[in-house]
């Protein structure tokens, strides 16, 4: 566990990215520095009558210590912070959680991000493409259910990395759901050099740990969880474990090998 | 003059009156990486039981309206694990420790505080007779003036060093509860655990925590439990470690003037997991303002009307 | 289709489920003003006692976490006056009305319920055997099972109505007591009145309510009440209304489905006067959603784990 | 009891009247053409953790129907109406209790006032001046601590009427308490022609209610106490009554006749 620090920090940015998706970004943060790809931040907003912090993940540290998280409104939270300005004071717990570990130099690295998954992954892909990990090993697949669904397009297109967006209703990229494309990919490619790492809804990271499964791929997932403390003190965020017994999603995860739990 | 925040519990000496609630802290590990342990009074341990617990399924927590409920059902890792790969790091820390206990038949509490006995460094236990989510047991125990005193009588004969009893706020008088646990031999009382509730999520209809229902904490339930502390204070002469939604140190301040001795903070850990540093920080700086040498100035000082 | 929210309880019928809650309406006049009492399936009037009463001193209420502490006193206007200056104005109303009655003996229950019996408009009674702000009767009432029964038959006696009991949440078993009012011939509960609590001023070191304690209410008690109502709804078979911490049709829709036939809204009203309003709209709009077309299709449907 | 309505409305202008006093003004709210000097509002600002509306006395409602408030921050309520910026929402519930009723085209008006007992007494003045009631008829004594306590001076000049501030330490006008030019001009005047308005701190209003008394001149005090609804249905605000029983502050007050109330 590393240790984390609680910053009253300012919103220095906001993006409406459409289709109740924001970007935020806050500074300063004590433990920008700290910040792994598949950590995530417990925020809150000062003041409010809402009780808990809100887990997100991160999104993106900048060299300078702006943190960014993306997120989708999805409840009373969230749309308090949407409607957060510049200026606008939150509280920053973290970094919290463990992260995703770095694939070996000649892994295929195979993306598989959804929804509110998106942001890590792109996290992640960005400092692999910053740690000189060659760009053209990395496949991003990005399942929505329409061409809104998939955020920071041109974010993503700049890293130089394959990019494979699927939509439900065909509006962007590939119809459908990540999974036929993934396996498609995974049956062209030899199995033993991939490494998946998986962010999303449900069905996706089932999916995701399916075909892990089902083909010996080694790689992470990163769950979601309510979580009261996201310091792993309440034991609220428990997952099931595939050997038995449980594992706190805000301690031991959010990030999970393949496999590992119970989904 | 530097304010004194030292304070004493049958013979129990602590650096101030600032612990942790049990359940709310695991076994200080999480914490420790947080702040050193020493800033705290005590640290009080997640409920030990005879067996290793899983608890109950996820979901099993909610929020509402400031506060919680939990249905965590008393997981944990189980005496033996507990001194096995527990006891060795608490013994580290430079706070004293309170094992919370509880069981689901009165033989599994004696056996638990048994094998704690043989541990000088377990300073107190903390009787857990009160948790409302467990079918046996728990709380059933602490609503049953009887139960209580035999419970705890029985737990003084095994362990040496003091008993703390926890009481539950969900009966019609706790002071008579508090007079049993004073009859069996309780060294102080710990008042008070969380209350009954539950919560309904609109659109499936489904309870929103696994037990159905939990145990309501937080700043929500803190004039109630204000109220149990003066009350107990009142009528009974042991100790009293006052919790229940502590969030800040007027919050402390308001126990104590209610006849605390010393405070547990819960719920507000998860939200503020270095809060016991700034506590007692503010506590400090109070006294001052106030020109209050030491706790004992504050305790049950309530003016009434 | 129209969702029909009307409902019925005891033979009474409802134009919906949502009431003003005693002493949170005082006797309508002030809330007429705001919208016509049609809007309400029933009012709820201030405790009436048998000699009027000017109740506690100020300060009497104190704000607390998504909640308050009241200890009013049964402040009222005692019931010649009741029945001279307000049942003339609430007879106007067309909404059904119910009048709340408490006394610290049972003579004085059995006094104001017989007076009131004259009036037919007065729809039901709802006695008051739960307040926790005063000294004699009132709460101790509510916590003993022969007195609840005892109070419930007598005034059954004089009242050729419906009778609702209104229950503490300040005991250890409310399920006890329901069904010793069931025993004494209630039609309905009212579930639950305030908790009991306190809050002290950390400068004056004084009560901030000068009767020392009160009764908390609000958004904080809602799980408490959740869970007593669906307690008192698995295990006694009259109709309930639902009290505590009701702030929107959201809450409204939780206390139906853990078995509440019908609610109360009390402090949120103190927010926002014309709440019930909001909520008979917001209901009507959640029922079209999930396509109900009476309240009972939500009443105790709760779906547990 | 007039009809009061509850709306959300917007800051439309901050005011930092020095010395922790602020000035906000609020529109659109749907009864601003029914305010009268003495009517109160009760704001809430939107999903804080503040559960009760906090009352405060209008001081000023513009031709088109902009409404003002001018507080202190005294607590946690008033620091977060301090920290509002210009479109953020307030709920205002009002207007609420009774007001101030008009003196008799002879009288000469004594108005004492103190700390935020001054907004409404400014609003009262303003009132009568616009009604064409003679300025020169109208005395505003106003009581601080010290000269910053002496809020909105110039306004106050503008109305031309007779200004007679009043500072304890002497920094700003007379040294010393209100109480004695008070007394000093009424027995300077023939008092069955003198009417006392009153509002400001508890002593203040025990020795106006003395004054007016001892010297039998008619007047009205507006009061203060702990307001959980505001309209009448908690029971919880009340003043004992020298007549014996309890008023509701906000509902038969919160202005009262001198005698009426036990202070
Ligand atoms: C490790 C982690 C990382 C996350 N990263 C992101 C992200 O980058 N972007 C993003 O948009 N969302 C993310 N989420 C989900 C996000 O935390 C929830 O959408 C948010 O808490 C909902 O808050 P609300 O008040 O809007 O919703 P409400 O529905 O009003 O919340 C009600 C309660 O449910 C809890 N809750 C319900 N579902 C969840 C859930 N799935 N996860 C956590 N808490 C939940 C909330 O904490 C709250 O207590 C993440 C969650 C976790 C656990
Ligand atoms: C009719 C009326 C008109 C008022 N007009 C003004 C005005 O124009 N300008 C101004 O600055 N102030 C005015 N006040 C006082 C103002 O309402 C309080 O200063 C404010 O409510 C304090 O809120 P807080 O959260 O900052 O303080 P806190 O001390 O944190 O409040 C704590 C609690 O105490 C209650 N409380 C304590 N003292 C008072 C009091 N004297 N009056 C009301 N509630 C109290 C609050 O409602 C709250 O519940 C008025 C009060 C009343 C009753
Ligand atoms: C998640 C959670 C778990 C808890 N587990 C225990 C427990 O194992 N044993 C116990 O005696 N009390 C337990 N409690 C109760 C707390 O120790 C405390 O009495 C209660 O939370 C009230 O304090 P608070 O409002 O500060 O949280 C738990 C509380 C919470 C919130
Ligand atoms: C100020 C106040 C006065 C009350 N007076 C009475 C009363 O006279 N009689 C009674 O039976 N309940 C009384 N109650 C309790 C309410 O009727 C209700 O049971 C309780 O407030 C819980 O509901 P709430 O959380 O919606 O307020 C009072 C509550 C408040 C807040
Ligand atoms: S959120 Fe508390 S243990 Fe994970
Ligand atoms: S504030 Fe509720 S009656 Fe006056």
């Amino acid at each position: 566990m590393i240790k984390p620090t609680a910053d009253d920090a300012l919103l220095v940015r906001k993006r409406d990215l459409k289709n109740n998706y924001y970007s935020i970004t806050f500074k300063p943060f004590t433990s920008a520095k700290k910040c792994k790809p598949g950590h995530f931040i417990q925020l809150q907003i000062p003041k409010t009558d809402i009780f808990f912090r809100r887990p997100m993940s991160i999104a993106s540290v900048s060299s300078d210590g702006d943190i960014e998280v993306i997120f989708n409104v999805v409840g009373r939270g969230t749309k308090l912070l949407a409607n957060l300005e510049k200026n606008d004071t939150v509280n920053i717990l973290g970094p919290l959680g463990s992260s995703f570990s770095n694939p070996k130099k000649n892994e295929e690295v195979v993306i598989i991000a959804g929804g509110v998954g998106f942001p890590p992954l792109m996290y992640f892909a960005t400092e692999l493409v910053k740690s000189k990990f060659p760009a053209k090993q990395i496949h991003f697949f990005y399942g929505g259910r329409s061409k809104d669904d998939i955020l920071e397009k041109s974010r993503i297109k700049k890293l130089g990395l394959n990019f494979y967006p699927i939509t439900e209703d065909g509006t962007f990229g590939e119809k459908g759901l990540v999974t036929k494309p993934v396996e498609r990919f995974i049956n062209e490619n030899e199995k033993s050099k991939l490494r998946i790492y998986s962010c999303g809804p449900t069905g996706m990271l089932k999916a995701a740990n399916e075909i892990g499964k089902k083909y010996n791929i080694p790689g992470e997932l990163s769950l979601e969880a309510p979580m009261p403390c996201g310091v792993g003190i309440c034991l609220g965020c428990i997952v099931e474990l595939e050997k038995g017994g449980h594992a706190r999603v805000c301690a031991e995860g959010p990030v999970f090998q393949i496999g590992e739990v119970k989904l | 003059m530097k304010p004194n925040l030292s304070v004493s519990i049958a013979g129990v000496d602590f650096a101030n009156p600032i612990m942790t609630a049990s359940g709310c802290c695991g076994y200080g590990e999480e914490l420790a990486v947080i702040f050193p342990l020493s800033k705290l009074g005590a640290l009080v341990t997640k409920s030990i039981t005879l067996k290793p617990r899983l608890g109950h399924p996820s979901p099993r927590t909610a929020e509402t309206s400031s506060g919680m409920l939990n249905a965590i059902g008393l997981a944990n890792v189980g005496i033996d694990k507990f001194v096995t790969d527990k006891i060795p790091f608490l013994e580290k820390q430079k706070t004293k420790i309170i094992v919370n206990v509880a069981g689901s038949k009165l033989a599994e509490y004696i056996e638990v505080c048994a094998r704690l006995n043989d541990f000088e460094r377990v300073d107190m236990i903390e009787l857990n007779i009160s948790c409302p989510n467990v079918d046996e047991g728990g709380m059933e125990f602490g609503a049953d003036p009887k139960m209580t005193e035999k419970s705890i009588s029985e737990v003084k004969k095994v362990f040496s060093r003091p008993v703390i009893a926890k009481l539950s706020p969900n009966v019609t008088s706790i002071v008579e509860i508090a007079k049993a646990a004073e009859q069996g031999g309780a060294d102080a009382f710990s008042v008070i655990n969380s209350l009954v509730g539950t919560a309904i999520d609109i659109e499936t209809w489904q309870t929103k925590i696994t037990n159905n229902k939990g145990g309501l904490t937080g700043p929500a339930i803190k004039p109630v439990a204000l109220q149990m502390v003066n009350a107990v204070y009142s009528k009974c002469s042991l100790p009293i470690i006052g919790i229940g939604g502590i969030q800040s140190a007027a919050d402390v301040i308001e126990f104590l003037l209610c006849g605390a001795t010393a405070v547990q903070v819960g719920t507000a850990l998860f939200i503020q997991p270095d809060l016991p540093v700034t506590i007692e920080k503010e506590l400090k700086a109070y006294m001052k303002r106030k020109k209050l040498n030491s706790i004992d100035e504050l305790i049950g000082k309530v003016r009434k009307y």
